[in-house]
């Protein structure tokens, strides 16, 4: 592989993301899964880096799913957004940060589709009117929330408590890195670094000592696909496609999986749990599987988050092995706690997939 | 002759969607759905193009149009701008309006999508939720999706989360009048008429294979006959 | 555990790892196969297509491709008229062909 | 009173140009070839042999450049700035010099695709990935450090070419047959090796072309798959997985392969087009300078003085661009002809 080749692509993809004052919007599929994820977006971006970022308590779903399940209209899953855009306006923020993949790819198709049709958005303008006694202005730069992490990876990198670096011999992590499909496949210069070669996971990871790796699969999409996990009948196609990125990844022993897609680390993680039931097969080392973070996870560790404090008990695949790497400490004891260190039941084991 | 095809140009994914296609397969090559489905993006494509009208009902009734995950990959590479999967839409939308997604198995999916995506956004404002997640129905969900679904309040409490608690936040309660007002987009936007359409065409559906509406929902949520994937 | 759903094997088709022996064998004794430029004039004209989706091109690609289920299915249903033959625009005795075909087992050995 | 012996500025010193200076010369006017780089025959003299009857470019290119070994021609030479006058026109050299004419021939021929921009394909960025101009390098030079004992080989037709996303929608005509031509030779080179084409329309249009076609698949085995290649990623072992659709088969295929050949299309030359606004020529819709008329005046330009020849004006092969050259110099002669 050429690295200079990567870089010259990643220069044409540059985006201007403004530095500051955003308005966020959440994910659904995070807020369920991933909780701490987005608490510690906001700790890191907000609190600890100094960014103004509002949150309104009246924002919703943006429906995007649902669309994507085709059970509304585009017109229906338009005025949603646009009235996401109404609570921006209303609050005075021009700039849109979006926790969710599904979400920006959404904004991003409907400015898209406003801007060749105007007439649709002036429909739409009427059906919020109409239905919310709204009215908005198109918000100026849309990004999501990965743009933003990527944008101050080198403040990150500044504060670093922990290397993305095997303690033991030095060398840098090998990251497998997952992009969200409707991150930049649809509109490739709305992501940072396209559609083919994008830069907005690997910029953190090699910015914060890690190495990333290029294997064929990389740009399969992890097999959500909508209708075919929600649907308990077509969930084989979302397993074989994430079955076949582990198999494309595993000769390149990865120590880690990054995301920054919604679906993608809940179902690289789950599946991997599915393979090891049906299979009896395993990626990591061990028997173990490979740990998958979101972006913000791995932000956290390196900032020297607890790791429990940031959710990594959540997930089925243990990561003990690759804090264990890097060296960063942890208790067992505290995993699973409930609320103020409160002791709660803990989670039953997999048969095959080796968990702690 | 044309007149599905006219119907489907009105959707303003569909005039994205389409120009022309050369069936030269750069969609097919990649689609996550055509390696493991009966499907190819290019045929579908390529029949939509050809506006024939029989064609195309015949496609509006069938599996096929129902297997694409709408991961939008095919719109990165196809040379003449086309997007596959937003043909694709476009046609599950005029399936959804006809009411011919009952015509086949993957279609009459859409009822339980429906029943429960809806659900979720009109009475809780997020597509997915923890008061609606049934483990029982996620079992690849793992045991500490259980774990964390038996300890809600703990689980979110202890990461931050301010579940069903008051003021932003994670998994925070979305306040009725929010609530209201998805509901009157869903009125006002053709949202509440399609899923009146899509339920009236599953009771019907269900009522001709004699099955009650419960175990109809679910059996369609549920079965997944021989024949769909490839090597069936 | 049984969750409900399973797994579906690729239908990529492989070109590092496909089998075919017979279609090797097959162009050592029909070297005219080679040239099958996929026109279809065979198939369009081929009397068992309409019911039985017979199609010489589709032999030929499906040796290729080591879809020799389908292949067999296909050359049973050929009733030898050669119509195919008349058409084809590179010259191929599509007859001979189906012929020799028919007398290779999978492994590309003479059988009868 | 016009001069008996006008000078012609032919603004390339391809093949085009080569011959439409011969030409010219032969009808007694005074031709000047301005050539860029520092040696004359452009893209013709860097390729090896030239289908469809193998002739070594080089002949070609020896024969045009003793034809014209006495005709004023300067290397390593660009164009400042070119001015119409009232008759005839004024062009500044970088060597300082200017030169004055009565006509400009437009013998700017074609750039080459540049292939990286397919970001999919990894053209730059993945090693075993090369273009048709880097193997036509290698088989002149034979040094190439990719190419060792390749066990399979793979053409990728139309890169850049019929690609709205690539910004060029025409065909580049060549590219198959330089495929077909490439593959054989790869053979010959390597007997044992597969050989696959990657293609959308085989458009073999040409005298012999469709022989050619025939002889790659009868006898050399190559193996042509209807699909174009839509990704192209990395193995651990540094080969390359290609993936397309099979669509004679209906079924996604993919292959790894020690090389993989990208065929770069052709697309105008940008300094052609920057000359083309100074003389007032238009460029058309696909990148190419716009002729008079595109079936009956294709080497005239719509401004009196300027013609064209060759590739300036679209994908051309060899013996259309020879003939072009030729037409050029017979337009120019009658334009003088009709001035007396």
């Amino acid at each position: 592989m050429i690295y200079q080749g990567k870089q010259k692509i990643w220069a044409d993809y540059q985006k201007e993301i403004p530095d500051d004052h955003w308005f966020y919007v959440r994910s659904c599929i995070r807020q369920n899964f991933f909780p701490a994820s987005e608490k510690y977006f906001l700790a890191i971006c907000r609190d600890q880096l100094g960014r103004d970022i509002y949150e309104s308590e009246h924002h919703t779903t943006c429906a995007g799913i649902a669309y994507h399940c085709d059970t509304i209209p585009q017109e229906t899953a338009m005025t949603v957004v646009a009235r996401q855009f109404a609570l921006m306006t209303e609050a005075g923020y021009e700039n849109l940060v979006t926790s969710c993949i599904t979400s920006f790819g959404n904004y991003t198709e409907i400015l898209e589709t406003w801007r060749q049709f105007p007439e649709l958005e002036e429909k739409v303008r009427e059906h919020l009117w109409k239905a919310c006694r709204r009215e908005f202005k198109k918000p100026k730069y849309v990004a999501h929330a990965s743009d933003l992490m990527y944008k101050l990876r080198g403040e990150i990198a500044e504060r670093a408590h922990f290397q993305l670096v095997h303690r033991a011999t030095g060398e840098p992590l090998r990251i497998v890195e997952h992009i969200g499909c409707h991150y930049s496949k649809m509109f490739p210069h709305k992501g940072v670094g396209g559609a083919e070669y994008p830069c907005v996971l690997s910029g953190m990871a090699e910015s914060w000592g890690g190495r990333v790796i290029d294997y064929p699969e990389r740009r399969h999409c992890c097999g959500f696909g909508f209708r075919q996990y929600f649907v308990k009948a077509n969930r084989g196609y979302s397993l074989s496609n994430t079955h076949k990125k582990f198999e494309s990844m595993e000769p390149y022993r990865p120590d880690v999986i990054i995301t920054n897609c919604p679906g993608c680390p809940y179902f690289l993680d789950r599946w991997q749990y599915v393979i090891s039931e049906m299979e009896g097969k395993t990626y990591g080392q061990n028997g173990y599987g490979i740990p998958v973070l979101t972006y913000e996870e791995l932000a956290g560790l390196v900032l020297g988050v607890d790791p429990w404090d940031l959710g990594l008990q959540v997930h089925q695949v243990a990561v003990e092995p690759l804090l264990d790497k890097i060296g960063i400490p942890y208790d067992p004891a505290r995993k699973y706690l409930g609320m103020d260190e409160k002791k709660i039941m803990t989670p039953g084991l997999p048969t095959s997939l080796k968990c702690f | 002759m044309g007149r599905y095809f006219d119907e489907l140009s009105k959707d303003y994914r569909f005039k994205e969607g389409l120009k022309t296609c050369i069936n030269c397969g750069t969609c097919t090559a990649i689609c996550p759905a055509a390696e493991f489905y009966k499907y190819d993006p290019r045929k579908v494509v390529d029949t939509v193009q050809r506006k024939d009208d029989g064609e195309i009902e015949a496609l509006l009734k069938s599996e096929t149009i129902w297997y694409c995950g709408e991961c939008m990959s095919c719109v990165t590479r196809c040379p003449r701008g086309n997007g596959p999967g937003l043909v694709i839409m476009a046609l599950r939308n005029l399936s959804a309006r006809l009411g011919y997604f009952t015509a086949s198995e993957k279609g009459r999916q859409l009822w339980p999508l429906t029943k429960t995506l809806n659900n979720n956004i009109l009475h809780t404002g997020y597509c997915i939720h923890p008061s609606t997640f049934d483990c029982d129905e996620y079992p690849e969900s793992g045991p500490v999706t259980r774990w964390v679904m038996d300890n809600k309040e703990e689980v979110y409490g202890r990461l931050g989360a301010n579940y069903e608690g008051k003021g932003p936040g994670v998994l925070r309660h979305i306040p009725q009048q929010d609530l209201d007002e998805l509901q009157a987009i869903f009125d006002e936007t053709g949202g509440t008429e399609r899923m009146e359409a899509v339920e009236r065409a599953s009771r019907e559906k269900a009522a001709e294979l004699g099955m009650d509406f419960e175990e109809y929902t679910k059996y369609t949520y549920e079965h997944c006959s021989v024949g769909h994937f490839n090597d069936e | 555990m049984d969750f409900g759903f399973k797994r579906s094997p690729s239908s990529a088709v492989n070109l590092d790892t496909v089998d075919h022996a017979r279609y090797d064998r097959l162009v050592q004794l029909e070297p005219d196969a080679l040239t099958c430029i996929g026109c279809g004039s065979c198939s369009a004209t081929c009397t068992a297509a309409p019911w039985s989706g017979m199609s010489v091109r589709k032999v030929i690609l499906g040796l290729q491709r080591g879809r020799d289920d389908e292949v067999d299915r296909m050359l049973s249903r050929c009733m030898l008229c050669g119509k195919c033959t008349m058409v084809c625009p590179r010259g191929i005795n599509t007859r001979h062909l189906i012929l020799t075909l028919c007398r290779l087992d999978r492994k590309g050995e003479v059988v009868r | 009173m016009v001069n008996r012996n006008p000078v012609i500025a032919v603004i390339g010193a391809g093949i085009a140009g080569l011959e439409a200076a011969r030409q010219l010369a032969d009808l007694g006017y005074s031709p000047v070839l301005i050539e860029k780089e520092p040696a004359v025959g452009g893209h013709v003299a860097q390729w090896n042999r030239l289908f469809p009857d193998m002739t070594p470019a080089a002949e070609v290119i020896d024969a045009l450049k003793k034809q014209t070994a006495k005709i004023r021609t300067l290397l390593g030479t660009e164009i400042a700035s070119i001015n119409r006058l009232k008759d005839g026109f004024s062009l500044v050299l970088t060597d300082g010099t200017s030169l004055l004419c009565q006509a400009v021939l437009f013998a700017t021929g074609f750039q080459l695709f540049n292939a990286a921009k397919k970001e999919e394909y990894g053209y730059g960025i993945y090693d075993r990935v090369i273009t048709n101009r880097d193997l036509e390098a290698w088989f002149n030079t034979r040094k190439d450090k990719r190419i060792k004992q390749p066990e399979a080989v793979g053409f990728v037709h139309c890169v850049g070419s019929r690609d709205l996303k690539a910004g060029n929608t025409q065909c580049s005509k060549v590219c198959c047959i330089t495929a077909i031509k490439q593959a054989i030779e790869i053979k010959e080179e390597f007997p044992d090796a597969e050989v696959y084409c990657f293609y959308m329309d085989l458009r073999l249009f040409g005298k012999k072309y469709e022989d050619f076609y025939i002889k790659a698949q009868r006898d050399y085995g190559i193996h042509f798959i209807r699909g174009r290649v839509s990704e192209v990623g990395e193995a651990i072992d540094g080969r390359v997985v290609v993936k397309a659709e099979d669509t004679l088969n209906g079924k996604p295929v993919k292959v790894t392969l020690d090389l993989l050949v990208l065929m770069a299309g052709v697309v105008c030359n940008p300094d052609a087009q920057h000359y083309a606004r100074q003389v007032g020529v238009s460029v058309d819709d696909d990148g190419f300078l716009k002729s008079r008329d595109n079936i009956a005046a294709i080497t005239e330009s719509s401004r009196p003085g300027v013609f064209f020849a060759g590739a300036c004006t679209g994908a051309k092969t060899i013996p259309e661009t020879l003939a072009e050259a030729r037409s050029a110099a017979l337009n120019i002669h009658h334009y003088f002809n009709k001035r007396k």
